[in-house]
């Protein structure tokens, strides 16, 4: 990133960016709404694995139980509205909210609380023990709200009117695509700053090799617990975001092969890539999209599809268009 | 000795399971000195190092750096308290370039960690730092090649930039030697001849050339115990550390 | 000739390391290796055994062409690889790395242990454990366990302290008169040189000067070796 | 006048099995109309409600379809239904009936065709009534198992020996075997939809424990009956509709359904059958564009169902008979053969909340 | 009445971690000793389980399908990593994930597109069925006594294989320099393909067995997986003492706490909060469990040795 010289990458990030928005705002125009609904959920799925891709692209800190924050987004959403709805009040007599400002702080301080606590414990081991104590307090926490009758248990918990932002109809879907596309390009000039700055590096080192960086008297742990925290928060906006796009929430959103899907994403984009997470979000709803239209037999499509990508193209979509990743 | 002691330890056991790794350890650096601590393989230098660094701890026994007990503290504590370590085997941020793996030393010096948002490769400051150390261990011309494509010689030489980066008060180094050419070696001897005056230097080498051109005063470990310390010529007489260390080579 | 190497080119992905290195090693010889640090000699020895297969050039060992062949099929046709910086199973046990490389012949476990016998007492202990010149013992005994034609060294004593360095060169001279090749990296040139039947410098992956240790003098070793 | 209607259901993974008959018998109704003007959309919703609410959006917004039905669980019909109705289309709900779409919200434009989800276990807990005094009863922990213990207890009289709750695909019943072995129950009566009840069932059998099961039927269903195998052997279970009723309707259906798959139709395709055939005969009496005389249409429910009788109550969820039924073997196939009839034009506990 | 349950819900317990420890048998292997993440291991058990359902119905011989059940898995084993999983040795762990995610979706829609919607019918042989009193316990399933035989058995072999054979130190040393092994003469990527195939046909093998006590039908794997994964990493990854271990917490957690949390809980909540709350409680506790163990032991319970 010396200088803004446009490096392939860059140009490659340009167009991706572009065609996110380009595309729907296009096919709004020519009416035909459900595309700028598909990329209303590239964008808010790519928001998600953006998240996690602090986490896990840049610490080498694999979650996989990003879902729950993920979820406590989405729920954050869920029930602050649907007291407003109900109009009865909720915990110190809050009436809940469907303003999507309000909504995203709570998300956010919710997610920021979750993934401080769950990563202070996880963040005491590492490597696959990582992977399955974060998968561990993602599965308590999916039990839990499948069986936790207040807010709908497995059955979900339905927003019956999207929530509202100021000044914006998000009842109109190009509107609520234009929200969620501004948040996810402000979350990845974000990542982009963080990943270039001395958090940034200090971050990735750690993941190259820890013994160096307590060595040069950084903790790690430290690091990557702010790490971790700031990706749950990114992670649980995009909650917010997902819920308010489906108009409901279930515990389904907290369950590991959420996790896993978005892990799905960031390798499929290219991990630790500015623009992994919305390549990879692309490549998979466009796909999940055209071979279940064309086939029911379409995961068995997809699998051999991704495999063809893991296989062939080292480094995810971004990899293959632009090379190996390098740190000057 | 008017001066205490940047370093001391005192009385240190390490034990794994039967094998007492430290044995009673004491041992100090003073200000000015490169101290040689010599000794068979598996005698526990390397160990000794640890315990000073704190990536394992003592059984007993007290560690003092710089007029405080640190044997308690952490790792990254120790370090940022001025204990520049290198490591037995070269220990480096394998994807980023030399300049990078010292600019990291050099932020964590100024205890920058937390800073989120400028960017690091616009932060003169910090690449003109980092160039000099490299400058300084001649690793210049290198300065943009990722750690993992340099050459075993060159990983020890930025693993010395590193230590200097720190701006340590003591330089642990763990067989500085192992790896560098003759004439690696022979550039760094001159080069730790004139570090010694920014800070002390407990030196742990089997090269025996560059022990002998160096150090002030050398102490021999065995099986986890000084046996003997003393200036170059008492250690080069000493008849105990001739056969269990020296050999022929005296 | 045991060992044949012509004209080599190797390259890290798009980095050329090697540009035309040419070696040799007969039976029953021992050949060093010599370079200032960063020279080539390491990737020589990986292209050797195939573990960095050159771009051009041609190897043979023992009369065969090792191009198409995958490492462990050079290795077995008798190569013994200590390589630089060790790489010992640090998952295993002491032992457990002498018997998983094993092979038949003259070197057993008996043999190895009787060279170093720290590593008899110290047989059950991780590798990772190990101190540094212990693994460096335990890498050179993992190679001879696999009882080669040729033994290499990538810096054969590094990190050995002077008394078990000696045990080493004296072992090394043994196995010399036993008929085994060597082609060894050492820096120590006062120990490797009286070692040595034949010489060669590599200078920025090229191999520039080839010859008797004699014939090696002050002057090449300042323009070659920096000394 | 053209009706596009989108159907929703699981094809692929753990649960298609129910979701393959719910679509076959959905369009055995439409061949068997043969009415040009209807086209049906079906997707697979992979059991994933995220998945099912992108698609009953791409239904809505691109394909513009009229009607939307298919689904089979409750929570994924929780994530559709409620914001489809939103939208002004109608859904017709071939299985899932959760509790909260019965009551105070039920919808005008939300039909159900299959049943509410209590009524397969009221209709146990009614029978059980006859035999038994003390009685076991198990069901996941999610809001459907809730929702059927609440229906066994709505009308069991008698005592519980435990009511226990099962982890969500638990897979292994020893526990709660033993604990049946224990507790000296005289009936034991466990909700445990697909692999669990395949599991649960043949455990038992192996168990030595000999207290007899009831359930609700589809933990007995055609789809699961070949895998259980002859553990379901005289399993008392309950169903609105079952193979052989002795009605016209029903006597055509089964055959045909034979004829076309090959294989026996289970209460999943009667649901759906029905279904098509509330929406084929609203279709031929209203424009569908025209949502109040559709849906008047619609509730008349001008169809000959093979359950026998069949109209809605004003929550616009079916009253119909609940029979008892035991399984049999009939020509080396499990089946299930209708007992006794317990109740008759059985609505539900929730329409009283519902004002339309 | 109250000491047969309690010791007949340890039995319980105790078989359900042996159970469990067969499941996780194969991941030992594959994901324990060669260090290779693969979410695909459940695909696998499923192999087995279809393997055994078909041949067993075609031919009418549990033990014909059970045979089938070890063939088919191992080939399937053998084929994907010939065909993908050598390719993914060098690389991260992650494309590793990727991969081995999108096996599970061809292996499931492919089962299915096979197989069809249905859960298949396999039944406990003859032989094996029925339940037989023991000690203290009224009757206990016979076919359930049978699983933690195999598994003892399994346990035990796969202890002696890893830790005693030669060919289980050369796997290690895979794990810890694949390229150095090679270099020393070790045909690293044959040993590598048989034992990826053992550990598949161990997982067949567990897929026909526990498939013939549960349901045979696509999706059945993936539970399984996840159970394993927790089996293996409280144990400590890379130890069968460990992973035996950790399969008897897991199964005796679970049934205990399945068992007891609704009862206890009963003293204070009325029964039918009790029953939820107890309920909701015993599917979290195994993950409470391994959370507690990783959090006090963070490379669990049987470190390979730091
Ligand atoms: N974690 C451990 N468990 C068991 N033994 C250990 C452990 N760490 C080190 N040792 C043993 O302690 C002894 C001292 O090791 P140490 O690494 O300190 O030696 P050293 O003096 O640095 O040797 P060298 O010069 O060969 O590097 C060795 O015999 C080693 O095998
Ligand atoms: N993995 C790698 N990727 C890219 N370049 C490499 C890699 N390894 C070595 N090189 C480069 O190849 C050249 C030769 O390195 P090599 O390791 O063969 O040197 P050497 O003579 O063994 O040096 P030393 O004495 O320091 O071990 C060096 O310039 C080095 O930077
Ligand atoms: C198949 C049925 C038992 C499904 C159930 N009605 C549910 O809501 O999930
Ligand atoms: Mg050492
Ligand atoms: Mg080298």
């Amino acid at each position: 990133m010396t200088g803004m010289a446009l490096s392939r990458e860059n140009i490659i990030n340009l167009v991706l960016a572009l065609l996110l928005l380009v595309v729907p705002v296009a096919a709004s125009q020519m009416g035909q709404p459900f595309t700028v609904t598909l990329a209303t959920r590239i964008a808010v799925l790519a928001l998600a694995a953006t998240g996690l891709n602090i986490a896990l692209g840049l610490g080498g800190l694999v979650s996989f139980g990003h879902a729950v924050f993920f979820g406590i987004g989405g729920y954050a959403a869920g029930i602050l509205a649907s007291h407003v709805f109900s109009g009865e009040p909720m915990m110190f007599g809050f009436e809940g909210s469907n303003q999507m400002p309000v909504i995203w702080i709570f998300a956010v301080i919710a997610c920021g609380l979750a993934g401080l606590a769950i990563g202070a414990i996880s963040l005491r081991t590492s490597g696959v023990y990582f992977i399955m104590i974060t998968l561990a307090f993602a599965q308590m926490i999916y039990y839990f709200a499948i069986s936790w009758p207040a807010y709908g248990g497995e059955d979900g918990l339905s927003i019956l009117v999207r929530n509202q932002f100021p000044g914006i109809n998000t009842m109109l879907p190009l509107s609520f695509f234009l929200l969620c596309y501004g948040v996810l390009i402000a979350c990845i000039g974000l990542f982009a700053l963080l990943r270039g700055s001395r958090f940034g590096a200090a971050l990735q080192a750690a993941r190259q090799n820890e013994v160096r960086v307590a060595a040069v008297g950084i903790s790690p742990y430290g690091i990557r617990l702010a790490a971790f925290v700031v990706s749950a928060m990114m992670t649980g906006l995009a909650g917010a975001l997902y819920a308010d796009l489906n108009k409901f929430v279930s515990p389904s959103m907290l369950s590991w092969h959420m996790s896993g899907e978005l892990i799905v994403l960031i390798i499929l984009g290219g991990t630790g890539r500015l623009f992994g997470p919305v390549a990879g979000a692309m490549l998979y709803v466009i796909f999940e999209f055209a071979l279940g239209g064309l086939t029911e037999r379409w995961q068995f499509f997809l699998g051999l599809i991704l495999l063809g990508v893991v296989l062939f193209a080292r480094g995810g979509l971004i990899g293959l268009l632009a090379g190996k990743a390098r740190h000057d | 000795m008017t001066e205490s002691p940047v370093l001391e330890i005192t009385d240190l056991v390490k034990t794994f399971g039967a094998l007492r790794a430290s044995d009673g350890v004491t041992l100090d650096l003073r200000s000015g000195e490169v101290h040689a601590l010599i000794g068979p393989n598996g005698a526990g230098k390397s160990t000794l190092i640890h315990q000073i660094c704190g990536t394992q701890k003592q059984d007993s026994g007290t560690i003092h750096f710089a007029g405080q007990d640190i044997g308690r503290l952490g790792v990254a504590e120790r370090a940022r308290l001025g204990l520049g370590r290198t490591f037995q085997v070269s220990s480096l941020a394998p994807e980023f370039s030399a300049l990078r793996n010292v600019m990291l030393a050099v932020q964590a010096r100024a205890g920058s960690s937390f800073r989120f948002f400028r960017p690091v490769m616009r932060d003169r400051g910090l690449i003109d730092q980092a160039r000099a150390m490299l400058e300084r261990v001649g690793l210049a011309g290198r300065a943009k090649i990722p750690a993992a494509e340099l050459s075993h010689g060159e990983r020890r030489q930025l693993e010395i930039a590193i230590a200097l980066a720190l701006g340590s008060k003591a330089f642990l180094l763990d067989e500085p030697m192992a790896g560098m050419g003759p004439e690696g070696s022979k550039r760094l001897t001159g080069f730790l001849d004139t570090l010694r005056h920014e800070a002390p230097i407990l030196l742990v080498e089997h090269d025996m050339d560059a022990v002998f051109a160096l150090a002030d005063r050398i102490s021999v470990l065995v099986y986890g115990r000084v046996i003997a310390t003393g200036t170059v010529e008492e250690i080069r007489r000493d008849p105990a550390v001739r056969t269990a260390y020296l050999g022929d080579h005296a | 000739m045991l060992l044949e190497v012509q004209d080599i080119t190797t390259f890290y992905g798009s980095s050329q390391a090697l540009f035309g290195v040419d070696l040799s090693v007969a039976e029953g010889e021992v050949v060093a290796l010599m370079g200032r640090n960063g020279m080539g000699k390491s990737t020589t020895i990986k292209s050797i055994c195939n573990l960095m297969p050159p771009k051009s050039g041609h190897i043979a060992f023992a009369g065969q062409a090792t191009a198409k062949l995958p490492p462990h099929k050079v290795a077995r046709l008798g190569l013994g690889l200590v390589p630089e910086g060790r790489r010992c199973f640090q998952n295993l046990t002491v032992h457990e790395n002498l018997v998983a490389a094993a092979r038949p012949g003259a070197w057993t476990l008996k043999r190895v242990n009787d060279l170093f016998p720290r590593l008899d007492e110290r047989h059950a202990q991780m590798a990772r454990s190990l101190s540094g010149g212990e693994q460096q013992m335990l890498a050179i005994g993992r190679a001879l366990m696999t009882n080669p034609r040729l033994l290499i060294l990538d810096e054969a004593t590094e990190g050995l302290a002077p008394v078990i360095r000696q045990d080493i060169w004296r072992a090394i001279r043994s196995l010399k008169e036993d008929g085994l090749s060597i082609l060894v990296i050492d820096k120590t040139l006062s120990e490797l040189l009286p070692m040595a039947d034949r010489c060669v410098i590599l200078e920025n992956g090229r191999s520039v000067w080839s010859g008797q240790p004699q014939a090696l003098t002050s002057d090449l070793q300042d323009r070659y070796l920096g000394i | 006048e053209p009706i596009k209607i989108g159907l929703i259901t699981t094809l692929s993974g753990g649960g298609a099995g129910l979701g393959v008959d719910t679509r076959d018998g959905f369009m055995l109704a439409i061949k068997e109309a043969g009415n040009k003007d209807i086209t049906v959309i079906t997707e697979d919703d992979a059991q994933k409600p995220e998945l099912a609410v992108q698609i009953a959006d791409k239904m809505i917004q691109s394909d513009q379809v009229d009607i939307l039905t298919g689904i089979v669980w409750s929570n994924l019909l929780m994530a559709v239904a409620p914001s489809a109705n939103a939208q002004g289309k109608f859904y017709v709900s071939t299985n899932a009936a959760p509790a909260a779409l019965a009551g105070a919200k039920c919808n005008p434009l939300y039909f159900n065709a299959a049943y509410q989800n209590d009524n397969l276990h009221e209709a146990m807990g009614e029978y059980a009534n006859k035999d038994y005094k003390k009685i076991f009863i198990m069901a996941p922990n999610y809001p459907a198992g809730k929702d059927s213990l609440t229906g066994f207890k709505r009308y069991y009289k008698g005592e519980l020996a435990a009511e226990v709750y099962t982890k969500v695909g638990q897979t292994d019943y020893a526990a709660e075997i033993a604990q049946i072995r224990a507790s000296g129950a005289d009936a034991v009566f466990a909700f445990l939809p697909g692999g669990m009840g395949i599991s649960f069932m043949k455990q038992y059998a192996q168990s030595g424990v000999k207290t007899p099961i009831m359930g609700p039927g589809f933990s007995f269903s055609q789809d699961v009956l070949p895998a259980i195998g002859d553990a379901a052997l005289g399993v008392k279970a309950s169903g609105q509709w079952v193979k052989d009723l002795d009605n016209e309707a029903n006597k055509k259906f089964v055959p045909a359904f034979q004829k076309e798959y090959g294989r026996l139709p289970s209460l999943y395709a009667v649901q759906a059958y029905d279904a098509a055939q509330l929406i084929l005969s609203a279709a031929s009496k209203a424009s569908v564009k025209d949502a109040k005389a559709f849906g008047e249409a619609m509730k008349a429910a001008d169809i000959q169902s093979p359950r026998g009788k069949f109209k809605f109550n004003t929550n616009l969820h079916p009253i119909q008979d609940i029979y008892v039924t035991e399984v049999v073997k009939e020509d080396g196939v499990l089946t299930n053969k209708t007992v006794s009839k317990i109740f008759t034009d059985h609505g539900d506990a929730y329409a009283k909340d519902c004002k339309m | 009445m109250i000491l047969s349950l309690a010791l007949e819900q340890l039995l319980n317990g105790l078989q359900l971690g042996v159970m469990l420890f067969l499941m996780a048998a194969g991941l030992t292997l594959i994901f324990g000793v060669m260090g290779l993440i693969n979410l695909a291991h459940g695909s696998l058990y499923m192999v087995g389980a279809f393997a055994c359902a078909v041949v067993a119905a075609a031919t009418g011989s549990f033990w014909l399908g059970l045979a089938a059940s070890l063939v088919c898995a191992a080939a399937a084993g053998a084929i994907v990593e010939f065909l993908v999983i050598r390719r993914l040795y060098d690389r991260d762990h992650l494309d590793q994930v990727l991969a081995t995610f999108a096996l599970i979706l061809i292996f499931s829609e492919g089962a299915r597109w096979l197989f069809g919607s249905f859960p298949l019918y396999l039944d406990i042989p003859p032989l094996l069925s029925g339940a037989v009193p023991l000690p203290g316990i009224e009757a206990y399933p016979l076919y359930r006594l049978a699983i933690i035989g195999v598994g003892a058995l399994v346990a035990f072999g796969l202890y002696l294989l890893i830790s005693k054979t030669r060919l289980g130190m050369r796997i290690r040393a895979g794990e810890s320099d694949r390229e150095m092994i090679a270099a020393l003469g070790v045909d690293i990527r044959t040993l590598y393909t048989v034992v990826f195939a053992l550990g598949s046909a161990l997982a067949g093998l567990a897929g026909a067995l526990v498939g013939a006590l549960q349901s045979v039908q696509v999706g059945m794997g993936e539970p399984v997986l996840i159970l394993a994964f927790v089996v293996i990493v409280i144990g400590g990854i890379g130890s069968i003492k460990g992973a035996l271990v950790g399969a008897l917490i897991v199964g005796l957690t679970d049934t205990l706490g399945r068992f007891l949390l609704p009862s206890l809980l009963g003293l204070i909540l009325p029964a039918s909060t009790a029953g939820t709350v107890g309920a909701s409680l015993a599917a979290m506790l195994i993950y409470i469990v391994m959370a507690l163990v990783l959090a006090f032991r963070p490379r669990g319970l049987f470190p390979a040795k730091a």
